[in-house]
């Protein structure tokens, strides 16, 4: 059950409203509980009860949460009346080869190019650039190892594009399924075993 | 072997193999590689390279391949726990690494859809949260000096001027600068190269009266050697310069030539 | 007295507000009775529903009419709130090219930029500039010269934060001004011995 809410709490709830939409770009929480004057975890509740009134509402508006910042967006339940009036978002079309080189970045991030050639057998020069280009990726800085090689790592607009608010909520890739994975390729070893 | 797939068909060297090992429906983690290393290479042999980077990729694999598979005849190596180390077990973790990226980037192309049907907008910040400017907190600004530091400072500027103050020269007055450019003196030198065949340079100097005047002048006739106009003859040390020149009865616009620099 | 909303008006209601933000310019009313496919003047009137709801409670938000267009804008209320999130942290330090020209403008003052200058041997327009943005520095008034120069002096702002009650208690300096008086208490001992 929410608790109701008071007068003050309304007030910040859309002070919060306001940040958002101003700064359009995603807000860390700690720059709004620093604009609200309150404490982190009493900045967060109030995203969350102005994220639950916009969904509960059917509103035309939703909070993303990208890596511990918030940003407003339209519902993608919009899409239909906005493509009439608004001019798309620029989207990418991604390739089988741009799609894989990403997933690696995603998951190995800070990564060289060096380590991307070396997972996917081939020269990823091309791919890992176009990937900066659409800024799915960026550079994080270098190794520091000979050659000095650049890391990168993946965007905001990698996580808004994929729907993903953290890294956490990739599909995947932990411990269990990587077990998962061997456990299946044992298991036709061990069906071809019994077969024999 | 029937060569339906193109090259473009896989991504890589790992690609192929993972379609090999899937095709002939062996485990991954037993390999036969005899089988497969023939496969591999019999696929490559078929194919046309247009790509010669592509080409060295799969060609490295195939090495590796062969690598393995002689060892594989050899006696099995063993590592520190006293294990036999499989050949394969490096190229197989490689395979086993590739393919989970692969099952990730059709995830990952799911969830794109969904992000395609969302808008964001622009920073739209109004004009007066725009504009404005923090107050300046004078008193933590001024905080680490105090009054005995700008005194030090005033001083060490008084001092400093004092200095700059040369009393023994300090009577002549400033130097007059007196602009001279090559290009008048081109034109100068241009125009009497017109109606003289030969000449000197010490000739050229008369009515040259400071030591700029003279150096300019001499700048101007190097020029004029250089685009082929002159040419001189020294015949001793520090002996007379003789300039012969070749606009000698030339009147056309052609003989005139302009200086971009200056040196005034 | 407003009808109550039933759930098809409501959802064209947040389909205007997608639009509105989507867009962010102006949008013609036109263009919004298109995209919802409905009428001028029910777009007009959602318009309106939307906008009072917003009034009402008191939201983040609001709607600006510009010419039969509309456009989504932040209250003005919230503009405290979004100067937290938006200033710049301003870096003010006093530099050592600040502090010369401070120190000269102290015990120099009424003083004009071209003395300053003269004294530092480099133009000082934008360290005079910084110290009066800095409040630490005012403009006098004009010397009575050609071109009548600006003079400029230190504020109480200055005297304040270092300390000093009045311009006395600025210690001496100037070497000449010390040669000065040592001139002086002679001639007065001459003085003095010959009227012995």
């Amino acid at each position: 059950m929410r608790e109701p809410m008071n007068e003050e709490r309304k007030k910040q709830m859309y002070a919060l409203e306001a940040i958002l939409f101003a700064v359009g770009d995603a807000v860390p929480l700690e720059k709004i509980a620093d604009a609200l004057d309150i404490e982190e975890d009493a900045a967060l509740k109030l995203v969350e009860d102005l994220s639950f009134s916009y969904e509960s509402e059917g509103r035309g508006i939703q909070i993303l949460e990208l890596n511990g910042s918030y940003q407003l967006s339209t519902r993608p339940e919009m899409y239909d009346y906005l493509i009439k009036v608004a001019k798309q978002p620029q989207h990418y079309a991604l390739t089988d080869v741009l799609l894989e080189t990403l997933s690696i970045i995603a998951y190995k991030q800070p990564v060289t190019k060096a380590e991307i050639e070396k997972i996917r057998g081939v020269s990823s020069d091309h791919a890992v650039n176009k990937l900066v280009e659409y800024e799915l990726v960026k550079e994080l800085g270098r190794l520091n190892a000979p050659g000095r090689p650049l890391l990168f790592g993946t965007t905001e607009e990698f996580l808004r594009c994929f729907g993903v608010s953290s890294m956490e909520d990739l599909p995947l890739l932990d411990t269990l399924k990587i077990e998962e994975f061997k456990k299946q390729a044992e298991d036709e070893i061990y069906v071809d075993i019994e077969s024999v | 072997m029937n060569m339906q797939y193109k090259l473009e068909a896989f991504e890589g060297p790992l690609d192929l193999l993972l379609h090999l090992i899937d095709k002939n429906k062996v485990n991954i983690y037993d390999i036969p590689i005899v089988e497969i290393t023939r496969q591999y290479l019999e696929y490559i042999e078929g194919v046309e390279w247009k790509n010669l980077d592509s080409m060295s990729e799969f060609l490295v694999m195939a090495a590796t391949l062969v690598d393995i598979k002689s060892k594989m005849l050899l006696p099995a190596e063993i590592d520190e726990d006293g294990e036999e180390i499989d050949p394969r077990r490096e190229l197989v973790d490689q395979l086993l690494q590739y393919k989970m990226f692969k099952y990730i980037s059709f995830e990952l192309k799911d969830r794109q859809v969904d992000g395609e049907k969302i808008w964001i907008k622009d920073a739209s910040l109004p004009e007066e949260v725009a504009k404005y400017r923090e107050p300046v907190d004078v008193e933590a600004l001024c905080k680490d000096v105090d009054l005995t530091d700008l005194n030090r400072i005033f001083k060490e500027l008084m001092r400093r001027q004092e200095d700059k103050i040369d009393t023994a020269h300090a009577d002549f007055g400033r130097i007059k600068k007196d602009p001279v450019s090559v290009t008048d003196k081109l034109t100068k030198l241009t125009n009497f190269a017109r109606s003289h065949k030969s000449f000197s340079f010490s000739k050229m100097l008369s009515g040259e009266d400071t030591k700029m005047d003279i150096v300019v002048m001499f700048i101007a006739v190097l020029e004029m050697v250089k685009i082929g106009h002159l040419t001189v003859q020294q015949k001793d040390i520090f002996g007379d310069i003789t300039i012969a020149s070749n606009l000698y009865g030339k009147e056309d616009r052609q003989t005139e030539i302009t200086y971009a620099g200056t040196y005034e």
